[in-house]
């Protein structure tokens, strides 16, 4: 049954050093309020997956956060690259990241398979590409037929945290608009968090609303403006601007360290809703 | 995104570049831009389609153009999980609210790969990508060694099984020796469902026996020799090369409505 | 694209002596008027596949439509046996009939692979069971963890009918409330038709709702009251009493013949949605 | 419906049956019947639980009762795809009109056995069968030879999965030689997660290290020969046979206004 409490005391229960976490979200509902949390509490070590990072992620592997990528689109979407994310990975600055990287497909499925507590899903993709030799994807034949298709391993993080518009009090989740692969993230993991915009009397069946009940999430915390400068479709606008701006800012190495220290670890202040997340 | 090209997508529309086509009329507007002009050619492709695979950049301005001027009923997927958005803007990413509010249905990411791009239900996939070979196979992975890459790119994104589960392809990339390449780098997706790879400077086919690119159209003004120099393998050229229509003032100024929205 | 189309139209297009067909509906929706239009059409040597197979089937049966059933439970929901199937199996009467039997697990999954076009599915099931022996399913092993788990075959009839509650004129569909495998019935088969409780102007997106774009569907035909005496969620009730009035009715041969001749095959009435069709 | 009985279904709450165990006080009803007395047994099942999945019949009404007597907050799961219905009426069908207008979520059948019962989120299941043997394996598939069977049952269901998916399994069944067997027909679902089998006479246990059925509890009024008589194979006793506790006012006030709704 999900607890609700503080965004700062769920990460401080939930996250641990070393922990395999998927912070979701499909350029909408990107729980950026819980990243910055995660990163003001110092934690390190992380497996980061997400089908796409993006700005979160190049902030929280551009600050040492991260020791491996779990992924199959790291950009900046509708804009360019990640240069903290580049960085890491051409320069090892300022360490060195591993990579796990997939298709869209392929980590939608594994994510599929991990809700369904299944050790692999079957699919076509893969074949004739580069992809196949550098990831964990294994041939597999139909058994009716002898087709041959590609079998992806379930994924399974420690930790899932996703954003969503509302929660109840007894904790059941609602979230309309694109839904991307956050319910299967948070069925996939041992643990989940979701960070809602705000808590309500009663969720409102909407058109679109996909729910999660209470009682397979871990913990809920209120995270007001918690996905931006992404967006929370019907409460907040997505920041096209700061999404343009990362794309200067994050080029230097300097630049990027003294923003990150002035608007996300700084003075515990919270990020991602206030006006300090923003294109200054 | 995985749909677009990295290198266009911060362009919505193609924005500066070199004049290329007009519309030959003194009334008529400022000459399209080889970029415009690359849109403009792109959206013809889609005259017939019922259903089109976007990513966001050029591909999604072509898409949203054809919608007006020639196909008001085509279908517009999102790898978002947005079947039939009818966005007002050119988004800039997948995942706009634009495209879920518009959208005739909006499903989850497992199910949009599953159902509906694995399937052959999409009829045509705009692509993108860094690299392309002659067999139009694509690289948005890595430049240099995987290990200890020169450039890392975005990676595969939708396109392995988008290249492989839509009935064809068509990709959109700048005609630069950067990017035709005779050797890809990483091989991301496969080439074998292409059926056009246009560019700011024409358009190229597979032969359909031996499914290498072959020039067979060429923008208005562009010459041979310019489309061989800006090819990074020596390029097959068709034996009547046609001369791509300039664009029309209606789609022209279509165009320019659009990205100025 | 999908044709507008009269529901007698849609069924003589669409389906031919000897196919498949999967007129889905999982308690809530059942194609009744479709399943009694296909009789009036004479349609024969069919194989009925439903998760579910209720009264609609015991009639299509009784009548000795079906050469064969594939399912996972086929009962009168909450009332007890499907007589005219039992008889069928029992006694082979009006005609012996052949059956393929899996669990719902089985079967969802093999609709799900229907619809995404791969050969077959993955599953944790059918372990320890007779079942596993009297259809067809095969062990797979995962290749990355060796557990050993079932596949079974995809389920793609060759056409698919189910109700909905609305199309609009371009034949996209929506239907609400319980959704059972509908949509993957629809994108499993090679051909479909929908029947709606009405056409609309304008989907007007509604909690809960399920989409099907029209350019996915062959036929959208309407057919008001269509799923009685199943029922369309917000537009009909579920008449139960006609569910208890079957299980009496259904036991005999003659009464079972003079009663589908009265209210279903005679005289082209639509049934399903009439008097005719109620517990008398 | 996989997960009700298919001889129990037709009866919404035990309706008649031999008086066993009453209230003890002058005031009381009629005292409880077997079937009423077994629904009750199985909702005092659900006082901990945080959810269970339910089919029609006994399963429903022993589920709901526990809503309104033991634990308002258990969560109701039925395999039509509604979570968290809260019905008023003890439904005729797993599809009822009312499970899905009173759900927190409604989810698509195949969602359902993946995501929900396959993974053991669900605590406790109630199921039903038309043959149980002394391990509680379960028969609803054929009475006779499969391939020419004298009664030919509804099947599956959903029962192999929930039997394997859900944490625990709860079976509810009638006490008699007809569907205690030594021997099943069919194994239709295993019974290697049962932990409780309740009957119209008493509660049946597997022994932990041999897994085989022992009567551990016997309702009020109920002899050890009424059981072993009603059991089609020589049944172990529990040391200890604890009698039932009687019903209360509330459990049986609660199910007579529940099934008169």
């Amino acid at each position: 049954m999900a607890e609700l409490c503080s965004l700062a005391e769920a990460v401080g229960e939930l996250v641990h050093d070393g922990d395999s976490v998927a912070l979701e979200g499909f350029t909408h509902l990107i729980p950026f309020a819980a990243g910055h949390e995660l990163l003001r509490q110092g934690r390190c070590e992380l497996e980061l997956i997400r089908m796409t990072p993006d700005i979160l992620y190049d902030q929280m592997i551009g600050v040492g956060a991260a020791r491996k990528l779990t992924f199959s689109y790291a950009g900046n979407p509708g804009v360019g690259s990640l240069h903290r994310l580049r960085d890491a990975v051409e320069h090892g600055w300022p360490r060195p990241i591993g990579l796990e990287e997939h298709s869209h497909a392929g980590m939608a499925n594994r994510y599929a398979a991990g809700a369904a507590h299944l050790p692999f899903a079957v699919m076509r993709g893969y074949a004739g590409t580069d992809l196949a030799s550098h990831t964990n994807v294994k041939p597999i034949a139909c058994p009716f037929t002898g087709e041959q298709l590609m079998a992806v391993p379930a994924l399974r993080p420690d930790v899932a945290i996703v954003h969503a518009q509302e929660a109840d009090r007894e904790g059941n989740v609602q979230l309309w608009g694109i839904p991307g692969v956050q319910k299967e993230a948070v069925l996939a993991a041992a643990r989940s968090l979701v960070t809602v915009e705000r808590v309500v009397e009663r969720l409102e069946p909407r058109p679109g609303g996909v729910v999660i009940p209470g009682w397979v999430i871990d913990r809920v915390a209120e995270a007001p403006g918690g996905s931006r400068p992404s967006y929370s479709l019907g409460i907040t606008d997505r920041d096209n601007d700061f999404y343009r701006f990362w794309d200067k800012l994050s080029r230097d190495r300097d630049e990027f360290t003294a923003w990150m220290e002035e608007h996300v670890l700084g003075n515990g202040v919270a990020s991602g809703g206030g006006p300090e997340c923003r294109n200054p | 995104m995985s749909g677009s090209d990295p290198t266009t997508t911060g362009a919505a529309a193609g924005g500066a570049g070199i004049p290329a086509g007009t519309t030959g009329t003194d009334a008529s507007p400022a000459p399209a831009s080889a970029g415009e002009l690359q849109t403009i050619v792109a959206a013809r492709r889609l005259r017939e389609a019922q259903s089109v695979f976007i990513g966001v950049g050029r591909p999604s301005t072509a898409a949203l153009l054809a919608r007006i001027v020639h196909n008001p009923r085509l279908v517009l997927v999102y790898e978002s999980g947005t079947i039939g958005a009818k966005p007002y803007h050119v988004p800039l990413s997948i995942g706009d609210g634009e495209l879920a509010e518009t959208a005739d249905a909006i499903v989850s990411v497992p199910e949009m790969f599953n159902y509906w791009i694995g399937t052959g239900r999409i009829q045509v996939a705009f692509l993108g990508a860094a690299q392309i070979d002659p067999h139009a196979n694509l690289n948005s992975t890595v430049i240099g060694d995987y290990e200890h890459p020169r450039t890392r790119l975005p990676g595969a994104g939708g396109a392995p099984e988008i290249a492989t589960g839509c009935r064809e392809v068509v990709v959109i990339a700048p005609h630069s020796v950067r990017t035709f390449v005779k050797r890809l780098d990483f091989v991301t997706t496969t080439g074998d469902r292409t059926t056009h790879v246009i560019t700011d400077l024409g358009v190229l086919e597979p032969d359909p026996d031996t499914r290498e690119l072959v020039i067979t159209q060429i923008h208005p003004g562009v010459t041979p020799e310019q489309v061989q120099e800006a090819t990074g393998w020596e390029l097959k050229m068709a034996d009547e090369l046609r001369v791509t229509d300039p664009p029309t003032e209606a789609e022209l100024e279509a165009l320019r409505e659009l990205v100025a929205r």
